[in-house]
């Protein structure tokens, strides 16, 4: 239990795999997520022993059970405060925390975005499949206006969530976006997470195949993707399309994609994922508001700020060099005493 | 350090004296009452104190609202409450008199500054004429001094403002009081110097205040007489004046060093808890983590995910916050993870009475989740007593691998008693016995760990992220016995819940025999938990003395009961249960032993008085 | 409309059978099992289901975890639970084999689809060889059919995908047991062209696959003989195949329709509650409003606003969510709203068994809140009884003013029985009687309005805003009797703690008399409540019809009590309570009543049996 | 109950002032909002009947008290989630909610940002004392890092929420800030609010003169004002100083204030508060990051768009409409039925 980070381990993919039976549907997003993750590890070094998931509930949540590492499978909506707690006692451990978009935007939403400003040294996986999978189909707040499920038969009234605004509006340091159907990609983006020091989070986009099935296909099709998908590259110019035709300018403070043609390269937004203020992430997220508009993935900011957990330590010690490690003894007497013979 | 020997000849000696200091919000009476029961101690007695303050941050100057009052028992002898009816009553004001009077013994001695007795105080308090001249206080000793301007007078050639100056009034009444029961003056003066150091306009107008209210007693012809109480004997020892909020931190941190794992505080702030987290965030030496976490389910999960990486989680809070933890509290009753649950009761239901004292959340603690989710419970006593409390709830969290509830409520929290320290080698071991390596064999025979193996208090191995090959994944879902995978199996799921409420109810097996206070012979036996032990125990000893057979059991351990309990209700005829609730105690030994066991009831967010206790007691043993 | 005197006279008759569907998550047991149920109900026998789903969502296919399974039992008389041990057995894969066969009577029927017991189904399911041919069937009746070879055949020349026909096995199953069984086809076929209607291939599949099964029964050479249950005999009326939260929803919308005043539910999705929140967000019509909340404390809250606002505030919920309740639960109790708090119990403690029932959240619903919080609890005994439940927590929600815990549990959720539609105009009226005008003098004689003062009932009066003249605040710090103003009043408290507490007393005596069943003067007692009704019907039916005598009394009011149960515990010698939780009822009554209830518990996530109840009475009455 | 508006009552201040004693500390900033509402009312022509406040517990949510409405204080973070079941239930009633920075972004977090993205019919005053009162002094999630409270001896190592920006990334449709020392902002402010057709949140800086005395002091005073606040008035340019010396660009995506000498009065941004894009609001929240830089105060957005209550109203009218208002008879014989004779 010494805050002494090892990263030293040489693993394989099989290293990290549970014994545990997977359980998610045929076809689920999950297990390209957990594929990633999986491959992901080694390449870290980190050792298995010092890495813990921790999770809600919901078909995301289960993740844990699959990583042959730490897990805590705990309840709805409460992973990141208990990770929270966690991360701030133990800084040498790797905390992970994975959940869906119920778990981490409805009934966990505050915890979340507490984490996010406390900036606490988590790297958080939102799974984001637009619905409530374990429980069988409900709207979950992430999904469109006129969903017809089976808590809204006539389709529901409520706007969605702009996950990547959320966290953005509750001051991340560490915001990006990936999908379910580009292994790679969601490795790269991890990996980068992972290295973050204080709270990264990372948006997913899964496909729920049996309650929501097709959510996300318009941009992560194969064939969709370079017209739908606006990679997100530090210090480069925001162009995508298959023939980089198209690009993102941002007009008066606010984003819009146009045509290179039209306004030449030089006019292009060049992405700066390391900018304090935050504005500029916003704005390249509100690009997404539609499915049918072009949705930028990678990371939305990266920014160093004071990480919470390791100026906790930094009090404790400092505290400790002032005032000499607790003893019993002085505590008790700092208060007025009298002897009595 | 004071000599006990040392005594006043020339006053009357009585055993014991309770004052009230009351007046407005913005008058200091919890600093005067304060600094009045830190001489008594330094001067020997032993004592007992009850603070009351206004439910808002500053009520309206003057009204019935902001009236804030402190009350003080001293005496020679032990004693374990702030006392029934004061003998003295300082008012600072005419709302003070309105609000506390009634509350004075008849003929009690009313100190009163005569200066705040204006038209518009009295208006305000709702007197129709001024109770200092038209004879309402007949058949009191009145003791009325002018104490705003004698003070402004005294400080007048000191450089003070005049309203630095006014302000000083408390410690003109102080020193009155002082002189009054032959407090030593010292350990005050003393006090104001180190305290404003650095402002010397302040001591200045403090110290002059403070004399001038002693000349004034000493000169003007007091019709009440001057009274001393002479120290009383204590068990040879170090001494401090403490309070239960304090009490209760410090036997955590104690727990913590003894068990050599560092406290992780998850908090919400709530009064009356709020205090037991600024007191746990100033030691940081001490390793002591403390989070104040966004609501309160956030503290109890940052604590719980802090035990699961090892450390000792704790999270405080009082009634509404604990109702907001109980599914949590239901995924520590399923994780089987240490965990210290402090709920320092006030009344009830929802915001009730946030700055009164109640202790209605007894049912809550033990039934509070969904499903079978049993957990010990643990009540403190007294102020002091905390300290132990807080020492078993961990002693029991850790060793068993549990949460624990640990009661506590609004009048130990405030309430101060002197605590004989303890010497820190006598403090029990606690030992958090990490898991180190794998506990089994599975079907390959290769060694593996397996969460739910359990020991032979039937507590599993507390294994922390960071051991290399104990890796295991845990959750809140049916846990297979043994292996600790998730299970749907009906049998496994009945043997479960088996398990895990026979693992709490061992947890008896550790505590020592149940003690039977005074005739073991008697018929009737008062049973207890909580603050109520003070009152019982001065009500009991005024029976006894009065030659009234009566036993009594206190439990601190409320859940498991003891073992030997049982036995020892049915060995009387009639069995009550004073409690600050409904009768919540008394059904739950009902319900265990099938004892005709009746509550004494009383929920007015003040505790028991000896006096009203005695009176019952008195009722239920004829 | 059947005509119930229709009968078959080639088959041999039964009083009752026990079917059980059981197959991959993706074989459609439940539809089946559904279907045959309908066809059943509407020949006229009275029946019980039990469905069973794999706690995941879609569990890899043919795996153990992935078994689904559906349990009816049909009957020409009165009958109370889904059964006990299945006659037949209908098994579409081996992981159905393997995990439902323990449960078959000995010497039972089982059907099973030849098709799917291949070397890698049979390897999934934990089989070294495969169960139809190597003898271990024998003792059973088995009828082995292809029954994916054969649907596939008849499929062929329908221009239905091979994937398609494959899908329709399951009605090749269902024709196959209708068949056994006797049941008329025409319901099927019918329910197969309106729930299909447009999807032409995929009626004709499901045609062919049932009238091939249908015909394979008729022309195979069935060593099982065919058999048949006569219509029951049931009261004359309209008679509707009902599940727990469809009877539960739609008794909320008759309260509400009977009160004049429209249900906002606020609701965050949780098994087995969910169906609830569904149910009703279906019948916007009805004026009703449905909120998917952010979170359980939301949803009650929203619940909680609509209420104040005039509505009739529902929330639904499980375990876990009541948890979360709690605190807003003790906000209801301060502000005396109506509110109706809907449970449906789950396998506990934590997230335990979400899919499993179980009866643990009693003494929650008693105690989950902190301080003195008192209110009402009710539960349901049947599926068909949620809609009576649910109608009289809406009766006392809104007649007392004050939220009302409602019990179910997720065996009544989704199990179905037949239920006689009640006449609309024989329901009782509700009166919401809203205050409209002053209601008190002030000090200066004008008329005002006081929302703490108490009719007869003790209940406040509700007035809504946007009622002129009526405005007043209220909240959860401690209220002054009567005017509702925030009052800190030690004695104040103390009477409104009391008055909380005799206000919900008050409720028994708006309950009809207690009905005991049985023999009157039996030495033995069963006592229950909830979901229990139904094994203990059918166990106490047993009991008597061997010569035993015993008693029983089934609580719908769990608190208050009736006032004349007392008494009626007390005249019998013996009195156990059976509950799916470690005694939890029990508990309650030996506290209140000093009787020695026993509990019988069974906390395995499944409903007793009636046989082991039986067995369970038997030795008590030794 | 009856779902119409009214909207003619002539009152006066005295008419919304109710007999219960007022109980903050002398000299809290509560009272100078109280009196501002209390002014505001008799204007808007509501009848005080169809007026409710809704709060959580705290100083600020003391408010209900004083106000001759209906009032409902109930218990602490949920009043934003209760207002939205009586909104949702009685969409003839104004539904006002109060509450301080505590009750609002701790422990009422998720239902503020909830009710903010359903975009419920309600007036939302979040009273920003950056402490909390009620408890006697703890930090709040706006305090700002190192303050020393009760709870943080050693100075709070949380990054603070900017409750604008909290706000935007939920949403939000209106959002706006004012201050406690200027009532005839904080009037026109909660008049825009009230107007506003969903849920309108305002930030009230508010000082708590016993546990947090000037926390904006450098803002608010009288002689800073000028030069430390900015006004947002929707079409013009974003201008302020005692001679509108200086203003806000956004460039490129970040807003800055400028000298306007420096720029010319045409680069500066012209504020738009109808933008439905959040992005430049957000740009503008980020302006007040700490404070001693100049802070918009005013409407930062006002947008038009879907109103949850009114939306639920419809679908019930529409299924009225559809299936004729609900018949049990019909309900009941809704599945399979069959008679016995
Ligand atoms: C307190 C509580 N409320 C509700 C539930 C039921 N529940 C389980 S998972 C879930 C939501 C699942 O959706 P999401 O978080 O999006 O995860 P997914 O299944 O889609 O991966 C809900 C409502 C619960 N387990 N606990
Ligand atoms: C569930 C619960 N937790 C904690 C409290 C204690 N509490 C009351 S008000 C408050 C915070 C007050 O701060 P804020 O909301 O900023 O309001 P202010 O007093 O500053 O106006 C807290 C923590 C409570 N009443 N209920
Ligand atoms: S329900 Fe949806 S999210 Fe859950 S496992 Fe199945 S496909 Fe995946
Ligand atoms: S504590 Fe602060 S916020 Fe509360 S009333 Fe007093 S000055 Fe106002
Ligand atoms: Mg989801
Ligand atoms: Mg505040």
């Amino acid at each position: 239990m010494t805050n002494t980070i090892h990263t030293t381990a040489v693993t394989t993919k099989k290293d990290w795999t549970s014994d545990q039976e997977v359980r998610w549907c045929p076809g689920c997003g999950d297990y390209s997520i957990l594929t990633a993750m999986q491959l992901l590890m080694p390449e870290t070094g980190v050792r298995r022993e010092d890495t813990v998931f921790v999770s809600g509930i919901g078909c995301a949540a289960r993740f844990p059970y699959y990583m042959n590492t730490y897990g805590l499978h705990t309840i709805h909506g409460r992973s990141p405060a208990i990770a929270t707690g966690l991360a701030m006692a133990r800084r040498d451990l790797h905390v992970w925390v994975v959940g869906g978009d119920g778990d981490m935007l409805s009934i966990g939403g505050n915890h979340l975005i507490h984490a996010l400003r406390r900036n606490v040294d988590l790297t958080i996986l939102l799974f984001n499949n637009q619905i409530y999978g374990l429980t069988k189909g409900q709207y979950s707040p992430t999904s469109e206006v006129g969903k017809v499920t089976k808590s809204t038969p006539l389709g529901s009234l409520d706007t969605p969530f702009n996950p990547i605004s959320v966290a953005l509006g509750a001051e991340a340091s560490f915001v990006a976006r990936t999908h379910d159907m580009d292994r790679a990609h969601m490795q790269e983006v991890f990996r980068r997470a992972h290295n973050h020091r204080g709270a990264a989070i990372v948006e997913v986009y899964q496909n729920c195949n049996v309650f929501n099935d097709g959510a996300f296909a318009a941009l992560t099709k194969k064939d969709a993707r370079a017209d739908m998908l606006i990679p997100l590259e530090h210090g480069k110019p925001v162009r995508f399309g298959a023939n980089q035709e198209r690009g993102v300018v941002l007009d008066d403070g606010v984003a819009r994609v146009v045509s290179v043609a039209d306004v030449g390269v030089d006019a292009l937004h060049v992405h700066d994922e390391t900018a304090a203020d935050l504005s500029v992430a916003f704005a390249l997220s509100r690009l997404a508001d539609d499915r049918s508009s072009p949705t930028p993935i990678g990371v939305y900011c990266a920014v160093d700020r004071l990480e919470y957990a390791g100026a906790v330590d930094a009090q404790i010690a400092t505290a400790q060099a002032d005032r000499g490690p607790g003893n019993l003894a002085e505590l008790f007497t700092s208060l007025p005493t009298w002897e009595v013979n | 350090m004071i000599d006990t020997k040392e005594f006043l000849p020339d006053v009357r000696e009585v055993e014991r004296i309770i004052v009230r200091f009351a007046g407005d919000s913005g008058d200091g009476m919890q600093l005067t009452g304060d600094r009045f029961t830190s001489a008594s101690a330094l001067f020997g007695n032993d004592l007992a104190t009850l603070p009351e303050f206004p439910a808002e941050i500053r009520a309206p100057a003057g009204t019935l609202a902001g009236v804030s009052a402190f009350q003080v028992h001293i005496s020679d002898h032990d004693i374990t409450t702030p006392g029934d009816a004061p003998n003295v009553l300082v008012t600072m004001n005419p709302a003070a008199m309105m609000a506390e009077l009634p509350r004075l013994e008849s003929g009690g001695t009313v100190i009163a500054n005569s200066d705040a007795f204006n038209q518009r105080n009295l208006a305000k308090a709702g007197y129709q004429t001024n109770p200092l001249e038209d004879g309402s206080l007949d058949g009191y000793t009145l003791i009325s001094a002018p104490m705003t301007d004698l003070t402004t007078q005294v400080c007048k050639d000191l450089g003070v403002k005049p309203r630095d100056a006014q302000r000083s009034k408390n410690f003109f009444a102080l020193g009155l009081v002082s002189w009054l029961f032959s407090r030593p003056t010292y350990p005050t003066l003393q006090w104001i110097r180190e305290k404003f150091a650095g402002k010397d306009a302040i001591i200045a107008a403090n110290e002059a205040a403070f004399k001038a209210g002693h000349a004034f007693g000493e000169t003007a012809e007091l019709s009440a007489s001057r009274l001393a109480v002479r120290p009383a004997r204590f068990d040879p020892g170090t001494y401090t004046n403490i309070n239960g909020n304090t009490a209760l931190s410090w036997g955590l941190i104690a727990a913590s060093q003894k068990a050599d794992i560092p406290i992780f505080l998850g908090s919400y702030p709530i009064t009356p808890a709020s205090d037991i987290l600024h007191e746990l965030a100033k030691h940081k030496n001490f390793g002591v983590r403390t989070l104040q976490a966004e609501d309160e389910i956030a503290a109890i999960g940052a604590a719980l995910g802090a035990s699961y990486g090892g450390h000792l989680g704790v999270t405080t809070t009082s009634g509404p916050g604990l109702a907001l933890k109980g599914e949590t509290l239901g995924l520590a009753v399923s994780l089987e993870l240490p965990l210290v649950v402090i709920d320092i009761q006030r009344g009830g239901p929802s915001t009730g009475l946030p700055t009164k004292t109640e202790a209605a959340d007894l049912l809550m603690a033990h039934y509070g989740r969904h499903g079978e989710a049993p957990l010990p419970i643990v009540a403190a006593n007294s102020p002091s007593d905390c300290f132990a409390a807080a020492f078993e709830a961990v002693r029991i969290a850790v060793r068993y691998r549990t949460p624990v509830i640990l009661l506590s409520d609004g009048y130990l929290a405030n309430g101060t008693e002197p605590w004989r320290l303890p010497q820190i080698a006598d403090l029990p071991n606690i030992s958090a016995d990490f898991a180190t390596s794998p506990n089994a064999l599975n079907e390959d025979g290769e060694e593996v760990f397996w969460p739910y193996m359990r020991n032979n208090d039937l507590a599993r191995p507390w294994a922390v992220p960071g051991t290399a090959g104990l890796m295991h994944r845990i959750g809140g879902i049916e846990k297979e016995d043994g292996t600790g995978n998730i299970s749907y199996d009906p049998e496994n799921h009945q043997r479960m819940v088996t398990i895990r409420d026979a693992r709490i109810k061992k947890i008896a097996d550790s505590y020592p025999p149940t003690t039977i206070e005074g005739d073991l012979d008697a018929d009737l036996l008062v049973v207890s938990w909580g603050s109520t032990w003070g009152a019982i125990t001065s009500a009991v000893g005024r029976m006894r003395r009065s030659g009234q057979k009566v036993a009594r059991v206190h439990l601190t351990n409320i859940y498991p009961l003891p073992n030997d309990l049982g036995g020892i209700l049915r060995g009387y005829q009639r069995v009550v249960v004073p409690e600050m609730n409904l009768g919540q105690l008394s059904k739950i030994l009902r319900a265990e032993y099938l004892v005709d066991a009746r509550p004494i009831s009383k929920v007015e967010g003040q505790p028991f008085t000896a006096a009203e206790l005695h009176h019952n007691l008195l009722e239920m043993n004829r």
